[in-house]
């Protein structure tokens, strides 16, 4: 057992006890800010650092390539908003709590995306969980704050309830709640997982994990909690607690399926298409940027989602690739949301609804650095080359296109056709922003943008465009990752 | 040694209109003089290959374009006699023109145009394959454009002008057309029969044609020559394409002219010649000419005769002298073989002529009266002596005086008489005396019309007080030029023939000079033209000098006849109103825009997808309540019914 | 007793929770109800645990009661920040933010 | 030496250097260098190309995403140098006509410069990925260009030109994704090259499948020509587009749907498994194109809409010439493309300066204007004259090529499409007529003639219309021997019976 491998959580625990600490102690904290950065930083060195895999605490935890990446993927979200709080909640009083409970938030993803049983599982999406309920209430003045974190919370334990209930109904079938013996012993005697008791268990997993996915039906909060949060908050759920739900679905459900040879295509599909459409339909009509990037990012999920629709290494690698890149696409769309309203601030001390798409007229000449990395982030979130989204959906709408030719299924086929209508049809609402930004005259003056903000966005757009221009080890590591999971 | 300089016969009016286009401002009288000087310069090496081909001989230079394709030069003497007329006759009109157009402010653009417009007509004439010649004759066609909307300012000048490049362009497309079908057919030749090009020869010249002939099918000859035959339809403004160019008179006079004698109008009747072996070879193609050709000669004196505008009376009499030449091709073409060149070529020649003179003299009068209209005119005879004897003299070749027995005569005299000789024994042999009588009656009107138009013009009293002059040298000197050709060009027609009809053998196309049975026809026969042409100068006489019977009780609305003429048989208004307008612009046009955008653009992709899409979302976003029991309730359903999919589509 | 009883009970446990949460306007009870939820899947895992003989469930059990108790807490303090600025917890007034 | 991908990091670079430039003194000086070091580098291609050679020439690649077994690899040959060097000489002729640009300069410049980087990019790439990549690319600019620089309904065109041409894109993307997992299936390696994937693409199993791809395949690329009736974008587009937006529109991006026919569909066509129905398809859809858009030009009272649509028709020309399968006729369908890239330009730019000195582009409100202007009356006269097909210019060439060579295989389909002739001829005078010619509509006030710069770009294409008319041999060649080339895989196909 060798601890190395769980340095960076280690660390970041650590951390998170510090940073609570020196709130204590010291009066401006501003500098805690600077710290939690750092932390995360290294944290993502040595992450990058670490080779090798292991399992852990008696098999509860294991490092492998899928966990490997998540974190990655976690870390740096959480690295962005770090960075991007800093100018957020400067001279907040309570940035430290903020700072730990983020840290915490992060701990409790990784722990999540190591977790090699259900219990790990729970604990780690509880930790995660709470801590985000509170970060999304953090703005405790804030009715819309509020109202976002009592939803998501709400919500939020009725799914860990649900998920919970699943996986008291795993362990009754399996005896065991280490994933790999309930996987074994699934694999053993099938009827017992196609028994009803199993269909239900699995359900109420799918709905756990839904919850956090925000599919399409588990999705309702996604929309009031993004919008209602604050920004930088936004952009850590959308982008990192979101991929939670992915990695433990990746984890659970999918070895079950396959395991059980279960044929849930038609269910994901369904959930899948009427996801992504549902979100980029309602995304049209939408005038709060948040909130269209709320519905955005279910449309995503839908595509994301298409990885269990044909449970190939290639798609599910295909699905990581796409969530490593909403990641950064959308923490990044989020924290220039963020900057504009800041923005907004400036102009009129208390705007409201300062992220309606009015305020982002002539962007592109009042905080240009801003309107540029939205412009990125955009394009790439509708799939344009040379881009993180693009290859994403590109390997994720390739692996099911050859599952269509090979199977001969011309419903699967339909299935990408929709797909790729899809995020054709995405481009309509994104366009409307971009707009804005550049052809609408501005109504205000440039802005100076604070460095944190700018230091984040920079380092989103890169990650952005290096995938895309560069994605060969990217595509390797989601392979690897993938592979994992043992699928053909 | 001019032969090798054969390509500057082109290339200097071209030059010139470069030069004169770019930089006439800065050379006196608009820079008439480079195209003056250049086009002279063509006539003179027209001149002297000619001295050095004849009696038996060619110029033939060719190089590849591209693929099997080629540029080249022919002259033959059909070519070079043509050569020869057009680049003098366009020269003694650009001298006029210094005169005539010396108070325009557009000089460069004018001589530019028309030096180009020479240079392409120089171009079809020696061209040596078919599709140069297509080239070149599409340059005429926008020259004239070009040069028939010259005052563009005004809008009947720039109607006329589309109008003009339209209707010959209904003729280009069928001439294009049979370019295709033949270099399909060669190809096909090629490929599959025995049939090869000698070495050095390319695809589409006159002498692989010609070559080929033997191997084509004789429908597809048939078609080919037909076709060819519509492009020519369009270019001389035969029926039933001769609206443009009554209409084509909204030109400057010289430019009529030009269009009229010279260049243009003949090239469609060069083309026939030029292509005259597939002709001979297709019978029914040539009975079409002949037919297309006598009915254009009569049709179009019947609306000469009617028309009050003077450039509008010699418009239609070219139309319908074109005629002639289109039905010597066919007539004498059936009996007579290659000599039916020699004949209808002689007359293009003689009516190149006259035709110009009539023009000039035409302008000379507007010159000094300043209007076209005839009724204005009157009594200039006094005035302006040499334009009213020259046009006397054009007007005596035009209706083909001249004393049979003896051969004496006026040009047209023995052009024409050769005409209507060759449909007469056409007729003879074949029984078939139509284009015969055609060709009679055309020739009492002519002179009926030419007639009339010269005495109301020149004789009785003034009809208007503006004092008129007689013009400047430089255009009275072309008008004598022109009237000495026009009497007595006539009797080079002997050697004319022999040079021509020896043109084909030069390319070794056997077509035989069969002349007939010895055939004598009666006195009556050999006398009838003249007869008929004396007869049309004394009715014009009687009713235009001496008044014998007062006119503007036939000349009346109440005149079915004469409003029908008046009218030119309502062709205009057909072919742009009804044809052009609403027809294509308003009916097949305008609903396929109505289809474009409101159907495919404006219910599809408009109202179907885009907006259906757009408002859905207004309607399902209204789901989200802000309720959170709502969402709650909706994640439970949400599970029931996945448990209920997963029963059905799963397991 | 047979598991299924225990099962057939945190079923029904599991259904009022669910009926509530669907159904009440007060944040108290719905955070009440969830309770519910949350116990019937522990009622389940020491069913399991029990008849089966092995202890992990139990565990399982330890975790999520502390877990829920966590969670129970987090939400009295987000009603209670919510009825500071919004001077209500019915929670069908609390949708300024939908559509 | 890197000369192709050369080519295509100098505007590259260039774009960057204008978006940062402060002065548009400073922007439009590197947009023209940066454009005409690619013409310069072009001209060295074309001159040092070895003509009758149909194998790629220049060829350079770089390894780029070995796992997917995607790279770099860029190549011209006789199909795609024409087009290279169409693009690099539009693309400073479009700067050097819209030298007086003000509003944004260096985002305007910059733009231009990428859709050099796009289009030279989709002309020169041999590896489908990249190929397809920088197809996307070319959007994204012109979007801008549209909606920034647009007319009063530019948001409705731009954003209607992005998801159309985008949709389409993404069907040719299935299709390719079926090629490629074909060619993997068959040999078990991963390769994205273009020519390796259309190779492969015979061997495709299902027949049902092999024309599901193929169709697909000739969607993506019939959208871009545009061909009737996936059309209804670019009227709009090139309305509300700016006229330097306009030209490069229609001047070279029309011309990558050509390119994609000549480069992807001719030579998988004989391998589908209908071809004959198929050729036929491509017959119909191109001469209805012809005839389509010469009638709708017909109705415009716009004259840059008569111009969008006579694109249009002309591009029919392509289609037709490129389904009649014969070597001379898909050599005068490449010609068309090359051609018409030349002469649209005239034309646009036409447009574009009627519209900036009368303010208006309504031909009824027009009039007389050759009187105000008569430097642009001339090349304005010069270009319809091309457009229409006047011999000695290069669009006589290609049509007649396409025509006459077509007739081989497809004679009906050229009796119908010489009909369009007179019409062609008709729309073009008539709008000369009422545009340019007839009393002066004294309406418009006093207005100036086209300024030199734009007289200057409009006449060198017009120099280059005339001089490619009278001796199309410096381009025709190479594509006939690429044009022969194809034909060998088709005489294959005729063999086998498919092609009637």
């Amino acid at each position: 057992m060798n601890v190395i491998l769980l340095a960076p959580e280690i660390l970041l625990t650590l951390l998170g006890l510090l940073v609570v600490l020196l709130g204590l102690v010291s009066k401006n904290k501003n500098f805690i800010g600077y710290i939690s950065a750092a932390g995360l930083f290294a944290a993502l060195i040595l992450l990058l650092g670490i080779k090798g895999q292991g399992t852990f605490f008696y098999e509860a935890l294991s490092v492998d390539p899928l966990s490997q990446i998540f974190k990655i993927i976690f870390v740096v979200v959480s690295l962005l908003a770090v960075i991007a709080s800093i100018s957020y909640f400067k001279d907040n009083r309570n940035q430290d709590e903020y700072h730990s409970l983020i840290l915490f938030a992060t701990v409790g993803m990784m722990v999540a995306a190591s977790a090699n049983d259900l219990v790990a599982l729970f604990v780690g999406f509880e930790l995660a969980s709470m801590a985000t309920y509170v970060l999304a209430g953090f703005e405790k003045k804030n009715p819309a704050s509020l109202e976002a974190a009592l939803k998501y919370f709400l919500i939020g334990s009725v799914s860990s309830a649900l998920m919970l209930f699943g996986m008291s109904l795993v362990y009754g079938l399996a005896g065991s709640t280490n994933i790999p013996v309930i996987i074994e012993v699934f694999q053993a005697n099938p009827l017992m997982a196609t028994s009803s008791l199993g269909v239900v268990a699995m359900v109420f997993l799918i709905a756990g994990f839904g919850f956090k996915m925000a599919l399409v039906p588990f999705h309702m909060w996604a929309p009031d909690t993004y919008e209602g949060a604050p920004s930088v908050v936004s952009a850590m759920l959308a982008a990192g607690s979101k991929k939670m739900g992915f990695v433990a679905a990746f984890k659970v459900l999918v070895l079950a399926l396959v395991a059980l040879r279960m044929d849930m295509q038609v269910t994901f599909a369904v959930l899948a298409v009427i996801t992504m459409t549902y979100g980029n339909i309602v995304a049209i009509s939408q005038t709060s940027i948040k909130r269209m990037l709320a519905y955005s990012s279910i449309a995503q999920a839908g595509y994301i989602a298409l990885a269990f629709v044909v449970t190939t290494q290639l798609s599910i690698a295909g699905g990581i690739l796409l969530a490593l890149g909403h990641a950064l696409m959308k923490g990044g769309a989020f924290i220039a949301v963020a900057l504009v309203g800041h923005m907004v601030l400036l102009d009129n001390k208390n705007a409201k609804n300062i992220d309606h798409i009015e305020n982002f007229a002539g962007l592109g000449k009042r905080a240009p650095i801003t309107a540029f990395s939205i412009l990125v982030f955009f394009l790439a979130l509708a799939g344009i080359p040379p881009s993180a989204g693009f290859i994403g959906k590109f390997v994720l709408f390739y692996s099911i296109t050859i599952e269509a030719v090979s199977q001969a299924s011309g419903w699967l086929l339909l299935v990408v056709i929709i797909a790729i209508l899809n995020s054709a049809l995405s481009i309509y609402y994104y366009a409307r922003v971009i707009r804005y930004m550049y052809v609408l005259p501005a109504n205000g003056v440039k802005i100076h943008e604070p460095a944190p903000y700018v230091l984040a966005l920079v380092l989103a757009v890169i990650g952005t465009i290096l995938i895309g221009v560069y994605p060969e080890p990217f595509i390797r590591m989601a392979l690897d990752a993938a592979s994992v999971l043992g699928v053909r | 040694m001019f032969s090798d300089y054969a390509a500057l016969i082109v290339l200097l009016p071209v030059l010139a209109f470069v030069l004169t286009l770019f930089f006439g401002k800065k050379f006196p009288s608009g820079g008439a003089a480079l195209p003056i000087a250049a086009i002279a310069g063509s006539f003179i090496i027209s001149f002297g290959i000619f001295l050095e081909i004849y009696p038996h001989g060619t110029v033939q230079q060719s190089m590849q374009w591209f693929s099997t394709l080629n540029f080249g030069i022919l002259i033959d003497p059909l070519a070079v006699v043509m050569l020869m007329m057009v680049s003098f006759v366009s020269l003694l009109i650009h001298i006029y023109a210094v005169g005539y157009m010396s108070h325009d402010t557009g000089k460069p653009r004018y001589f530019a145009e028309t030096s180009l417009f020479t240079a392409a007509m120089l171009a079809v004439v020696l061209s040596d394959n078919i599709l140069q010649f297509f080239m070149a004759w599409e340059v005429v066609g926008l020259c004239s454009y070009l040069l028939i909307g010259f005052w563009f300012h005004k809008p009947t000048a720039a109607a006329a002008a589309k109008k003009a490049f339209l209707v010959t362009r209904v003729g280009d497309v069928l001439f294009l057309a049979g370019i295709v079908l033949l270099y399909v057919n060669m190809t096909n030749i090629l490929a599959n029969t025995g049939f090869s090009l000698e070495p050095g020869n390319f695809m589409l010249q006159f002498k692989s044609m010609f070559a080929a002939i033997p191997y084509i099918a004789p429908t597809q000859l048939t078609i080919i020559t037909l076709l060819f035959f519509g492009g020519a339809v369009g270019k001389s403004g035969q029926f039933p394409l001769h609206g443009w160019l009554p209409d084509a008179m909204e030109g400057p006079t010289t430019v009529s002219a030009l269009i009229h004698a010279a260049t243009m109008v003949t090239a469609g009747v060069y083309l026939v010649a030029r292509t005259f072996p597939m002709f001979v070879e297709a019978p029914n193609a040539l009975l079409v000419v002949a037919y297309v050709g006598g009915f254009t000669a009569l049709f179009a004196a019947t609306m000469g005769l009617v028309m009050n505008d003077i450039k509008r009376v010699l418009a239609y009499s070219t139309v319908s002298q074109l005629g002639y030449m289109m039905l010597a091709l066919g007539t004498a073409g059936m009996v007579l073989g290659a000599k039916a060149v020699g004949i209808s070529m002689f007359h293009l020649l003689s009516h190149a002529f006259f035709k110009a003179l009539l023009f000039l003299c035409a302008g000379s009068v507007i010159h000094a009266v300043g209007t076209n209209d005839l009724r204005e005119m009157g009594g200039l005879f006094g005035k302006m002596k040499i334009t009213a004897t020259t046009m006397f003299i054009a007007a005596l070749a035009l209706g083909g005086f001249g004393i049979p027995g003896l051969h004496i005569g006026t040009a047209g005299f023995f052009s024409k008489d050769a005409i209507i000789e060759g449909a007469y024994e056409y007729g003879h042999v074949t029984g078939d005396m139509i284009p015969y009588v055609f060709s009679i009656i055309a020739a009492l009107l002519t002179s009926i019309y030419i007639f009339r138009l010269w005495f109301m013009a020149f004789s009785g009293k003034p009809r208007q007080d503006r004092h008129a002059h007689e013009s400047p040298k430089v255009m009275t000197i072309p008008l004598i030029i022109l009237a000495l050709f026009a009497l007595f060009f006539g009797f080079s027609q002997a050697g004319f023939y022999g040079y021509l009809e020896t043109n084909f053998e030069l390319m070794g196309v056997e077509i035989g000079v069969h002349e007939g049975e010895a055939l004598h026809p009666s006195t009556l026969i050999l006398w009838l033209p003249i007869i008929v042409g004396v007869l049309g100068l004394v009715i014009s006489y009687l009713i235009y000098n001496r008044r014998i019977l007062d006119m503007s009780r036939i000349v009346t609305r109440r005149n079915p006849v004469y409003q029908i003429l008046l009218n030119r048989y309502y062709e205009p208004r057909l072919s742009s109103y009804v044809i052009g307008e609403k027809l294509t612009h308003g009916v097949v046009a305008m609903s396929g825009e109505f289809f474009d955008r409101k159907i495919i653009d404006g219910l599809v992709i408009d109202n179907i997808i885009s907006r259906t899409l757009l408002s859905l979302g207004d309607v399902i976003k209204k789901l989200q309540t802000g309720v959170v029991r709502n969402y709650a309730s909706v994640t439970l359903l949400g599970v029931g019914l996945l448990i209920i999919l997963l029963r059905i589509g799963g397991m | 007793m047979s598991l299924y009883m225990y099962l057939l009970v945190a079923a029904i446990i599991f259904t009022i929770g669910a009926y509530g949460v669907m159904t009440q306007r007060n944040g108290i009870k719905i955070l009440m109800c969830i309770e519910l939820l949350l116990n019937a899947s522990n009622l389940n895992l020491v069913a399991f645990s029990s008849f089966s003989g092995n202890a992990t469930g139990q565990v399982f059990t330890l975790f999520s009661i502390a877990i829920a108790a966590a969670e129970a807490g987090i939400g009295f303090a987000i009603l209670v920040a919510l009825f500071r600025v919004r001077d209500t917890i019915n929670l069908d007034n609390i949708n300024i933010l939908r559509w | 030496m890197a000369l192709i991908s050369l080519m295509i990091l100098v505007p590259l670079l260039g774009a960057i250097i204008a978006f940062l430039t402060k002065t548009r003194q400073q922007a439009r000086a590197v947009a023209l260098i940066a454009s005409v070091i690619p013409l310069v580098i072009s001209l060295f291609l074309f001159t040092y190309f070895n003509r009758g050679v149909t194998a790629i020439q220049f060829y350079e690649a770089y390894p780029w995403i070995q796992s997917l077994g995607i790279s770099l690899s860029f190549g011209i040959d006789g199909v795609s140098l024409p087009l290279v060097l169409l693009s690099t000489i539009i693309i400073p002729l479009t700067v050097i006509f819209a030298w007086g640009e003000t509003e944004q300069a260096n985002k305007f410049y910059g733009l231009i410069l990428l859709e050099l980087v796009g289009v030279l990019g989709v002309f020169t790439s041999l590896d489908f990925f990249v190929f397809y990549i920088f197809w996307e690319v070319v959007l994204i600019p012109m979007y801008f260009l549209i909606s920034i620089w647009g007319g009063p309904r530019k948001d409705y065109a731009a954003i209607k030109f992005f998801i159309y041409t985008h949709v389409a894109s993404l069907v040719m993307l299935l299709a390719i994704f079926t090629l490629y997992f074909n060619a993997f299936q068959v040999s078990g390696v991963l390769n994205f090259d273009m020519q390796y994937l259309l190779k492969s693409y015979s061997l495709i199993g299902s027949p049902l499948l092999k024309d599901v791809v193929f169709l697909g395949l000739l969607f993506g690329f019939l959208v871009k020509m545009p061909a009737v009736p996936f059309h209804t974008w670019l009227p709009d587009a090139h309305v509300e587009a700016p006229t330097a937006g306009s030209v490069i529109l229609a001047a070279l991006l029309l011309k990558m749907g050509g390119y994609g026919l000549f480069r992807v569909i001719l030579p998988t066509l004989p391998f589908t498994a209908s071809t004959g129905l198929l050729i036929t398809l491509m017959a119909v859809i191109g001469v209805v194109s012809i005839l389509y858009g010469t009638f709708l030009a017909l109705a415009q009272r716009d004259l840059k809409k008569m111009v969008a649509y006579s694109s249009i028709s002309h591009m029919g020309y392509v289609t037709l010439g490129a389904a009649a399968l014969v070597p001379l006729s898909i050599s005068g369908a490449m010609f068309q493309q090359f051609s018409h890239g030349l002469i649209t330009g005239v034309l646009f730019m036409s447009c574009g300066v009627i519209q900036h000195s009368a303010g208006t582009r309504i031909i009824h409100e027009l009039g007389g204007l050759a009187k105000h202007m008569p430097k642009l009356a001339l090349v304005m006269m010069a270009g319809f004259m091309a457009s229409l097909g006047l011999p000695g210019m290069s669009g006589f060439v290609a049509e007649f090529l396409v025509l006459v060579n077509s007739y081989f295989t497809l004679p009906t389909f050229v009796i119908l499409a010489l009909f369009s002739i007179v019409f062609t001829a008709a729309y073009h005078l008539w709008a000369m007529q009422r545009a340019m010619f007839g009393a002066y509509n004294e309406k418009l006030g006093h207005i100036h003639d086209g300024a030199n710069y734009e007289i200057f770009a409009m006449g060198v294409l017009v120099l280059l219309v005339i001089y490619f008319g009278l001796n199309p041999g410096s381009v025709l060649n190479m594509m006939t021997a690429n044009a022969e080339h194809l034909d060998r895989l088709l005489r294959f196909a005729v063999l086998r019976g498919v092609i009637t």
